[in-house]
C-alpha cells in the first residue's frame, strides 16, 4: 500500500475561545481511513467544510494530526498485521510498526526521503508559486532540497519537465506573474513531479481554471499518471472531474468518510443517502433523473450532530440515526403550532426533560398518535420516538438510543450508514432506558 | 513569446510602475523636496564652506545683538535669539534632524522587525507575550513615554533618539508580524515544505524576501513623522545644550519673540513641515505603485 | 411572446493604464418575456460586463462606445452611458466619467430594483454587513413602492371580519388571483390580496392555520400618527412638507419600515427560508451562503421586476446548495412572469434552468440556441470544443481547447476565434462573421 | 460568542496590560537610583549627619532597601491606596493626587472640546472628500489635510497665535483667563477656581458672565490647535476607508436596487466606513494626550500636560511618573471602550 491512513483525526482549536477552560474544537477531520495503491488515483470528494483539504495536508505530514497515523509505502501484510494488533489491543506491537512506517515518525534524512517521494499541487496557482522566484528556481526547488540531483543536473531536469508539461523551455526564466493561470498550474505540476515521486496530492488542481484549460490539465495529469505510475489523491468538489479521473472514490461529509469504493459504484450507483443526493444534484447530466434537493446546509464542525452527522438533512433517516430530544421537540412544536394547529389546543407546550425525552403538555394521547402517524414519513425526526407514556407532567415520548454508524462492507464498497449495517443483531436499534 | 519579447514586457512593467508614480505630480514634488533635503544634509557634511558655515554642528550666537532681526541680505532668513543666523542654522539643523531621525527609524525597525518576524514564525506563547508587550507600549502616549525615558537617560540628542526608538519598535514589530503572517498564508510556503525545504531555508528564501520590502517602505515613510516628533520633543525642552542646532529647538528659541519676530518661528517650522509633507506625498505615490488595486 | 429587452451592437471598453480593453464587441441579444436566458463563456469573455451594462453599473473606467439596450417601454437604458464617447474613444477623462456615472445612477434609479434587478456572484460580500437583512429587503420596497406598503397595512385596518370571512370563502371555492383582487378592489381593500395569497400558497402550514391567519387580517389597530402617515403615502403625490422635517420623516420612515419587514417575512417564506420572522432580524454574517443568496434573490424580486440578471448566482455555493437555488429559480420563473438572464461559466448549470443559451467569446455572443439544441447540435467550433471540454459524470473522454484566450486589447481581426479554430480559413481572418439563423431560433456567427 | 463573554474576555486581557504598564512606570522611576526619589522628600539645605538620618528613615519607610520586585508591590499598594508620591514643580508643590485634581479637569475640558471639534469637522469633510473624489474641493481638502498632518502640533499652535492672536488680536492665547478679571473673586484663589477647577464652568456656576466669556475665549485657540492636529489624520483615514467601502459589492447591490444616492452614501457606506474610524478613536485619544502636552505648554494652559513639561524641566520624578501612569490608564481604558463600542456597532464581532 502506497499510502494508508488509520483513524486520522485533526481538530483545530478555535481562536478566542480558550479564555475559559477548553477551547472549542473545529473537528476538520474525524477518524479517516483511506488507502492509495501504486499508480492509482483516489478521489476525495466533498463540499466546503467537509475537511477534504485538511486531509490532503495531513496525508503528506504538512499538518500534525491530533491523533491517528499515515503509513507510507507499507507492505500489505504489515498493514494487515497492524490492523490485527490494533483490533486485539496489542498496542506495543502496533507502535513498532508505526515507528517503522508512519510518516510522522520520520526525521532528518528519512523525512527528506519521503519528501522526495511525495508532493502536492495546490488549487490556487496564484498563491502557490513564490512571486519572487523564476520558473527554473521553482521547479528545481524540490530537486535540490531533497538531494534528488545535483544543481547542475537540476537545470537539465527542469527543461525535461517543461517539455513534459507542455511548456516551451524558455519559460524557465519567466516569473509567475508573466504566466496565465493554466501555465502556472503546469509549472506547479512540473514542480510536483520534479523528483519523480511515487505519490502526489492534487488539491483542487483545476478549480481555478476555465473548462477549456481544465480539460488540458486533466489530460496532462492522466498522461503523467500512466507514464510514471504515480499514485494520486485527487481532492475536489467537482464530481464530474472525480468521475473522469479517479479509480477509487471517497465521499467526505463533516470530517468523515461516508462512502468509499470503486468509482463505478460510488459515483454511478451511489447508496449513501448524502452521496445519492449529491450525485443527483450534479448539474448537466446526460440523463436527467429526479433530483433530490437536500434541506439546510452543511453542519458546523464545532458541534457536529450526534450519531450520523448527516441525519438532520437525511431524507431517509430513521430511529437510531442520532436524533436528540431537542430536534424532535422543535419539529413537533413546529407541526403542532402550524400544520396541525387545528388539532391542538393553543396552550399545548412541547419541551424536553432531564431523561432526554420529549414532554407534551395540554394534549391528549390520541391526537399525538394520529399526528405521529400522519407525519412519520415526511418528518424524519419523529421516527426516533419509541414509545409514549402519560404522567402528571404530560405525555412523555421516549426516544431510541442513538448510535454512531461505522463503515459497513457492502459488496465492493464501504459505507457509513445503518441501512447497510450487517443484520447480526449487534447493531439493531436499542430504545432508551429499555433496561428497566 | 521570445526572450526579447519577455524582456520588453518586463521593461513595460517597470515603465508602467514609473509612470504610475510620475503621473502623481504631488508625489514627484515630494520626491524632489526629499532629494533636496538629502543633498543639503550631505553637502553640509562634505563641503561646509560652500554655504558659508564655518563651524559645523553648533549654533553661532551673537550676544552683542541677541534680539532677532528680520530677514536681510546678510541674514537670508533673519536671525533668532541670541543673534543666531537662521539660514545657516536651519541648514545645519536639517542635517542633524535627518541623521537622528534615521537613527531612530533604523534602531526601531531593526529591533521591531526581528521581534515581529520571530513572533510570527514561532507563534504560540511567545507570540502572545510579544503582543501583550506591544499592547502595553501602545497604551502609553509616545510623547509621555519618551519624556519619561528621556528623563531617566538624561536629556540630549542621542538619548532622545533612544527614547523614540524605544517607543517606536512595537509599531514595526506589529507591522512585520502581520506581514509575515500574511506571507505564511500563501500556499507556496506549504509547497516548499512539501518539497522538503528546511524550515530555516523557507524562512530566508520564501518568507523574508516577501515580507521585508513592504516593511522597509513603511519604515522610510515614517521618517517624516519621526522628524516631526523629534522636533516636538526638542521644542518641549529636551535639548539642554544651548549650542545645538535642531529645528524644534530653533523654533522654541524664537517662541518668546513670536509677537515681534514671527520669522524666527516660521522658518524652522516650515523646514520641518516641508520635509514631512514631502515624505508623505512621496509615500502616497509609492503606495499607488505597490497596491495593484490603486493602479488601474 | 413579447420582448423584455433588446440589446443591439453593444460595445464597451475599459480604460486602464495598460491600454484599452475592449470588453464587449457588439453584443446582440433579444430576451423574451418569462424566459430564462443563459449566458456562458470563459473568464474574460465579457459576460459579467454585459450584465453590468444592462443595469448601468459599470465601473467609472468603462465606457459604452456603441449600441443600445432597449427595455420594455422602448426606453434606451444606456443612453446616458454613451454620452460623450463618440469622439474621444481613446482618451480617458475621469471627471467626465464620474459625471456620467452619477447621471446614470440618477436616471436609472427608478428602474433599478423595481423593473430590473441583479443578483451578484458572491453572497458573502453582496449584503451590507451592518444592516439587518430585513431592512435590506424592506428598503428596496420603500424606495420604489411605498404606496403598496401603505395599502397593505391600511387594508388590514379597514377590513372587517366579514371581509376576511368572505375572502376565505372565495379561496375555498378555488378563486384565482383576479377574483380575489376584484373583491379587494370593490371593498376598497387594495393591498390585502397579495397578503392573503401569500399565506394561502404556503405549503408548510395546515389549512386551518392558514385560514386562521387570513381571518386575523382585519381591524388592525393603527396609531393616529401611523394612520396619518400611511394615508398620505397612500394618496401618493410625493411627500407632504411636514413629512420632510427631520425627526418626523424618520418616524414616518419607521412606520413604513415596520410594514416592510412584514413584507420581507412574506418574501422569505415564499423563498422557503425557515423561520423567516427570525431571519429578518439577523445580520448577514449569521446566515449561511445559500441563505444569503436567497436574501439577495428576495431583494431582487421584492418589487416584481420584469427582468432579473443573475450573475453567477451559484458559483460560490456547494453542489447541494446550488441545487436548492436552481430549483428555486425554476420555481420562481413559473410563479412570476419574470425574465431572467442567467450568467455562468458553467454550462452544466445553465443546462439545468435555461430556456435558451448564448455562448460568449471575446466580447460577442457567437451562438444562441434553445438549451437542448445547443447541447445536441452545437455549430460554432468554439461551442463544439467547449462541449467536448466539459467533464461529465458519465466519464466521457474530454478534450481541451488549444491556444489561449485572446488579449482583449487587440482582439484578432475577423472572427475572434480564428487563431484557435481548427477550421479557420483566410476569410475568417478578415471578415467579422454576422449572426445567421441556421434553424428556428438557432443563431450562429461563424 | 455572546456579547458578555466578549466583554469579560476583554476585561481579563486588561490585567496583563495594566500590570505591564505599572511595571514600566515603576521601573522608570526606580531604575535611576534611590537618590532621585529621596530628593523629592528631603529639604535640599539639609546636610551631613542630619541628612543621613532622614535618608535612613525614608529608605526604610519607602522600602528602598528591598529587592526591586518587592519594591514594586509596595509601590503598587501605595498607588492603589491613592498615594502617588509628591511633586515639586514651579507651578505646583505637594501631593501628586492634589496636583491631578487641580490640573486634570482643565485637560478634560480641553480634550472634550477638541474631540467634539474633531468629529464635527472630520466626519463630514472625510465623507465629502471621498464622495467627490478628484473634485476641486477634494483636492483642497487633501492638500490641507496633508499639510496639517505634516505640521508639528506646536507649529500649528504658533501659526494660530501669530495669525489670530498677534495680528488680528481677536483671541487671547495665554492661560485660562485674564488675571485682571479674576483678581478679586471669592471663588478664585491663587490661580485655582472652585469648585470644579475649570474656570469656565465655575464662572457659569457663579453666574459671572464676563469671566465665563473670557474663559471661553481663552479655550478657543488651544482646543482648535489640538483639533486641527488630529482632524487631518481623521479626514485622511475616513476618506480612504470610505473609498474602499464604496467599492464593495454591497454598495453595488444597493445601487442595483435603486437606493437613492444619498442613502447609499449616508446609510450603506458611511456606517461601514466609520468602523475603522471608531478604532481610530483609540489612536485619537493617544494623539489628544500627546498633543495636550504640547498645546498646554504653548498656551500656558494649566493642565496635566503643562504640569508634565514643567516636571521634565525641573527633573521632578513624581510629576513625570504620575502623568505617565495617568495617561497610560486613560489610554488603556479608552482602547477598552473602543473595543466594546466596536463590538456593539459591528454585528460581526458578536459571533
Amino acid at each position: 500500500m502506497l499510502i494508508a491512513t488509520r483513524q486520522l483525526v485533526k481538530h483545530f482549536p478555535l481562536k478566542g475561545t480558550g479564555a475559559f477552560g477548553n477551547p472549542l474544537m473545529l473537528k476538520a477531520v474525524d477518524g479517516v481511513n483511506i488507502q492509495v495503491r501504486e499508480g492509482e488515483i483516489v478521489g476525495v470528494v466533498g463540499e466546503s467544510g467537509s475537511g477534504k483539504t485538511t486531509l490532503g495536508r495531513l496525508v503528506l505530514g504538512l499538518l500534525k494530526p491530533t491523533s491517528g497515523q499515515v503509513f507510507f509505502d507499507i507492505p500489505d501484510d504489515v498493514l494487515q498485521e497492524y490492523d490485527d494488533y490494533v483490533a486485539n489491543n496489542d498496542l506495543k506491537k502496533a507502535a513498532d510498526i508505526e515507528k517503522e512506517y508512519s510518516i510522522f515518525n520520520k526525521r532528518g534524512n528519512s523525512q527528506k526521503e519521503i519528501r522526495k517521494k511525495t508532493n502536492i499541487v495546490f488549487q490556487d496557482p496564484y498563491s502557490s508559486l513564490d512571486p519572487r522566484l523564476n520558473v527554473l528556481d521553482i521547479i528545481t526547488e524540490p530537486i535540490t532540497s531533497t538531494g534528488y540531483l545535483r544543481s547542475n543536473e537540476a537545470v537539465k531536469r527542469c527543461f525535461e519537465l517543461l517539455d513534459e508539461v507542455g511548456l516551451p523551455r524558455d519559460f524557465a526564466y519567466r516569473y509567475p506573474h508573466e504566466l496565465s493561470g493554466g501555465q502556472k498550474q503546469r509549472v506547479a505540476l512540473a514542480r510536483g513531479i520534479a523528483t519523480l515521486p511515487k505519490f502526489l496530492v492534487l488539491d483542487e488542481p483545476t478549480s481555478a481554471l476555465d473548462v477549456s484549460v481544465q480539460a488540458q490539465v486533466l489530460a496532462l495529469l492522466r498522461r503523467i499518471r500512466t507514464s510514471h505510475n504515480i499514485g494520486m489523491i485527487l481532492i475536489t468538489h467537482n464530481i464530474a472531474v472525480i468521475s473522469y479521473m479517479a479509480d477509487q472514490v471517497n465521499v467526505m461529509y463533516a470530517g468523515k468518510i461516508v462512502e468509499t469504493g470503486p468509482k463505478k459504484d460510488v459515483i454511478l450507483s451511489p447508496i449513501y443517502p448524502y452521496n445519492v443526493a449529491l450525485i443527483s444534484a450534479v448539474p448537466g447530466k446526460m440523463v436527467k433523473g429526479t433530483k433530490i434537493i437536500l434541506k439546510g446546509d452543511t453542519p458546523n464542525l464545532v458541534e457536529p450532530p450526534p450519531g450520523c452527522s448527516f441525519h438532520p438533512r437525511c431524507p431517509v433517516s430513521f430511529n437510531m440515526c442520532g436524533w436528540t430530544a431537542a430536534e424532535v421537540a422543535s419539529d413537533l412544536k413546529y407541526l403542532i403550532e402550524n400544520k396541525y394547529a387545528d388539532m391542538f389546543k393553543a396552550e399545548t407546550v412541547v419541551s424536553t426533560n432531564a431523561n432526554g425525552n420529549v414532554v407534551i403538555k395540554n394534549a391528549n394521547m390520541s391526537q399525538i398518535l394520529s399526528l405521529l402517524n400522519l407525519e412519520k414519513e415526511k418528518t424524519r425526526s419523529l421516527a426516533a420516538i419509541d414509545r409514549s407514556s402519560e404522567s402528571e407532567e404530560g405525555i412523555e415520548l421516549w426516544l431510541w438510543l442513538h448510535r454512531t454508524p461505522e463503515m459497513y462492507q457492502y459488496s465492493d464498497r464501504l459505507v457509513s450508514c445503518f441501512l447497510y449495517a450487517p443484520r447480526d443483531g449487534k447493531s439493531s436499534p436499542q430504545p432508551v432506558n429499555s433496561a428497566d | 513569446m521570445s526572450e526579447a519579447e519577455v524582456r520588453a514586457k518586463r521593461w513595460e512593467n517597470t515603465k508602467l510602475s514609473l509612470s504610475v508614480f510620475f503621473a502623481n505630480k504631488a508625489a514627484v514634488v515630494g520626491l524632489v523636496i526629499v532629494m533636496i533635503y538629502v543633498v543639503i544634509g550631505v553637502i553640509d557634511e562634505v563641503y561646509p564652506p560652500l554655504i558659508g558655515i564655518t563651524s559645523a554642528g553648533t549654533l553661532v550666537p551673537n550676544f552683542f545683538n541677541p534680539a532677532p532681526s528680520p530677514p536681510s541680505l546678510a541674514h537670508l532668513f533673519g536671525t533668532t535669539y541670541p543673534g543666531v543666523d537662521l539660514f545657516s542654522s536651519i541648514i545645519k539643523a536639517i542635517r542633524i534632524d535627518l541623521a537622528y531621525s534615521l537613527l531612530v527609524v533604523a534602531i526601531g525597525a531593526a529591533v521591531g522587525s526581528v521581534i515581529g518576524v520571530i513572533s510570527a514564525t514561532v507563534g504560540g506563547l511567545m507570540d502572545e507575550i510579544v503582543m501583550r508587550i506591544t499592547d502595553i507600549f501602545f497604551s502609553i502616549p509616545y510623547l509621555v513615554l519618551a519624556l519619561a525615558v528621556g528623563f531617566i537617560l538624561g536629556r540630549n540628542l542621542l538619548n532622545m533618539s533612544l527614547a523614540l526608538a524605544i517607543v517606536w519598535w512595537p509599531l514595526y514589530a506589529r507591522y512585520t508580524r502581520s506581514q509575515t503572517l500574511s506571507t505564511k498564508e500563501f500556499t507556496f510556503v506549504e509547497a516548499a515544505k512539501a518539497s522538503g525545504v528546511s524550515r530555516l531555508k523557507i524562512m530566508f528564501k520564501h518568507i523574508l524576501p516577501n515580507t521585508l520590502p513592504p516593511v522597509f517602505i513603511q519604515v522610510s515613510l515614517d521618517l517624516g513623522s519621526i522628524m516631526v516628533i523629534f522636533s516636538t520633543l526638542a521644542f518641549i525642552g529636551f535639548i539642554t545644550n544651548a549650542s545645538i542646532p535642531e529645528l524644534g529647538y530653533l523654533t522654541s528659541l524664537g517662541l518668546s519673540y513670536v509677537q515681534t519676530a514671527p520669522w524666527a518661528v516660521i522658518f524652522p517650522g516650515v523646514a520641518i513641515t516641508l520635509f514631512a509633507l514631502a515624505v508623505n506625498l512621496m509615500g502616497d505615490g509609492l503606495r499607488d505603485v505597490i497596491d495593484p488595486r490603486r493602479r488601474s | 411572446m413579447d420582448y423584455t429587452l433588446k440589446v443591439s451592437d453593444l460595445k464597451v471598453q475599459f480604460y486602464t493604464r495598460r491600454g484599452i480593453y475592449k470588453a464587449l464587441n457588439g453584443v446582440d441579444l433579444s430576451l423574451m418575456q418569462g424566459e430564462i436566458f443563459g449566458v456562458a463563456g470563459e473568464s474574460g469573455c465579457g459576460k459579467t460586463t454585459m450584465g453590468l451594462t444592462i443595469i448601468g453599473l459599470l465601473p467609472v473606467n468603462a465606457a459604452v462606445t456603441e449600441g443600445k439596450v432597449i427595455f420594455l417601454d422602448e426606453r434606451d437604458l444606456i443612453a446616458p452611458l454613451r454620452k460623450g464617447n463618440t469622439e474621444e474613444t481613446d482618451k480617458f477623462n475621469l471627471r467626465q466619467r464620474e459625471a456620467v456615472t452619477k447621471q446614470v445612477n440618477k436616471e436609472l434609479a427608478d428602474v433599478r430594483g423595481s423593473r430590473i434587478s441583479m443578483v451578484f456572484q458572491d453572497p458573502m460580500t453582496s449584503l451590507n454587513p451592518v444592516l439587518q437583512v430585513g431592512f435590506q429587503i424592506a428598503e428596496t420596497v420603500i424606495t420604489h413602492q411605498p404606496r403598496s406598503l401603505a395599502e397593505r397595512k391600511l387594508a388590514r385596518s379597514r377590513a372587517t371580519q366579514d371581509d376576511t370571512q368572505a375572502i376565505v370563502e372565495l379561496l375555498k371555492e378555488g378563486a384565482d388571483e383576479q377574483a380575489i383582487s376584484r373583491y379587494a378592489e370593490s371593498k376598497g381593500l387594495r393591498g390585502i390580496e397579495t397578503q392573503v395569497l401569500n399565506v394561502w400558497r404556503r405549503n408548510d402550514l395546515g389549512e386551518t392555520k392558514k385560514e386562521k391567519i387570513i381571518l386575523s387580517l382585519h381591524s388592525e389597530k393603527l396609531g393616529s400618527f401611523e394612520r396619518i402617515v400611511l394615508e398620505s403615502v397612500e394618496k401618493g403625490k410625493g411627500k407632504p412638507g411636514w413629512m420632510k422635517i427631520p425627526g418626523i420623516s424618520r418616524a414616518a420612515r419607521g412606520v413604513l419600515l415596520r410594514e416592510g419587514y412584514t413584507k420581507a417575512v412574506e418574501l422569505l417564506s415564499m423563498l422557503e427560508v425557515p423561520n423567516p420572522d427570525k431571519v429578518v432580524r439577523m445580520y448577514p454574517h449569521e446566515l449561511s451562503g445559500g441563505m444569503r443568496q436567497r436574501i439577495v434573490i428576495a431583494i431582487a424580486l421584492a418589487n416584481n421586476p420584469d427582468l432579473v440578471i443573475l450573475d453567477e448566482p451559484t458559483s460560490a455555493l456547494d453542489v447541494t446548495v446550488q441545487a436548492q437555488i436552481l430549483e428555486l429559480t425554476r420555481h420562481l420563473k413559473h410563479r412570476f412572469n419574470t425574465s431572467f438572464i442567467f450568467i455562468s461559466h458553467d454550462l452544466s448549470v445553465l443546462s439545468e434552468v435555461c430556456d435558451r443559451i448564448g455562448i460568449m467569446y471575446a466580447g460577442r455572443i457567437v451562438e444562441i440556441a434553445p438549451t437542448d439544441v445547443i447541447f445536441n447540435n452545437p455549430i460554432h467550433p468554439y461551442t463544439q470544443m467547449l462541449m467536448k471540454a466539459i467533464p461529465r459524470i458519465e466519464g466521457y473522454e474530454i478534450q481541451g481547447v488549444g491556444g489561449t484566450v485572446p488579449d482583449m486589447r487587440n482582439v484578432p481581426r475577423g472572427c475572434a476565434f480564428n487563431p484557435r479554430c481548427p477550421d479557420a480559413t483566410e476569410e475568417c481572418r478578415i471578415k467579422k462573421p454576422e449572426m445567421v439563423e441556421v434553424e428556428e431560433g438557432h443563431f450562429v456567427a461563424c | 460568542m455572546r456579547l458578555w463573554v466578549y466583554v469579560l474576555r476583554r476585561l481579563l486581557l486588561l490585567i496583563p496590560t495594566l500590570i505591564g504598564l505599572t511595571f514600566i512606570v515603576f521601573i522608570l522611576s526606580h531604575v535611576s537610583g534611590t537618590n532621585i526619589i529621596l530628593s523629592e522628600y528631603i529639604n535640599p539645605r539639609l546636610t551631613g549627619a542630619a541628612r543621613e538620618l532622614v535618608v535612613q528613615k525614608l529608605t526604610n519607610e519607602l522600602h528602598l532597601n528591598q529587592p526591586i520586585y518587592i519594591q514594586y508591590f509596595y509601590w503598587i499598594y501605595q498607588v492603589l491606596q491613592g498615594n502617588w508620591g509628591v511633586t515639586n514643580t514651579p507651578i505646583f508643590s505637594g501631593q501628586v493626587t492634589t496636583a491631578i485634581t487641580l490640573f486634570f479637569p482643565n485637560t478634560i475640558m480641553l480634550s472634550v472640546v477638541a474631540s467634539i471639534l474633531i468629529w464635527v469637522i472630520g466626519v463630514p469633510l472625510g465623507v465629502y472628500s471621498a464622495v467627490n473624489r478628484d473634485s476641486p474641493g477634494d483636492h483642497t481638502l487633501r492638500i490641507g489635510s496633508f499639510t496639517l498632518y505634516a505640521m508639528p502640533v506646536y507649529l500649528i499652535g504658533v501659526v494660530l497665535i501669530i495669525l489670530v492672536g498677534v495680528y488680528l488680536k481677536v483671541l487671547p492665547f495665554s492661560g485660562v483667563v485674564n488675571p485682571v478679571l479674576v483678581s478679586n473673586l471669592s471663588w478664585y484663589v491663587n490661580g485655582i477656581s472652585y469648585p470644579t477647577h475649570i474656570i469656565l464652568i465655575d464662572a457659569i456656576i457663579h453666574g459671572d458672565g464676563a469671566v465665563a466669556w473670557d474663559a471661553f475665549l481663552h479655550l478657543i485657540l488651544p482646543s482648535v490647535t489640538l483639533a486641527l492636529a488630529i482632524v487631518a489624520s481623521m479626514i485622511r483615514i475616513l476618506r480612504s476607508s470610505m473609498l474602499e467601502v464604496l467599492d464593495q459589492d454591497y454598495i453595488r447591490l444597493a445601487r442595483s436596487k435603486g437606493t437613492p444616492e444619498q442613502a447609499v452614501i449616508n446609510l450603506h457606506a458611511r456606517k461601514n466606513a466609520l468602523l475603522p474610524v471608531v478604532t481610530l478613536f483609540g489612536a485619537t485619544v493617544a494623539g489628544l494626550l500627546g498633543g495636550v502636552v504640547v498645546v498646554e505648554t504653548i498656551f500656558d494652559y494649566p493642565g496635566i500636560g503643562y504640569w508634565t513639561t514643567q516636571a521634565l524641566l525641573v527633573s521632578d520624578v513624581g510629576g513625570i511618573m504620575a502623568s505617565a501612569l495617568l495617561f497610560g490608564l486613560i489610554l488603556v481604558f479608552a482602547n477598552l471602550i473602543v473595543d466594546l463600542v466596536y463590538a456593539f456597532i459591528d454585528p460581526r464581532i458578536r459571533y
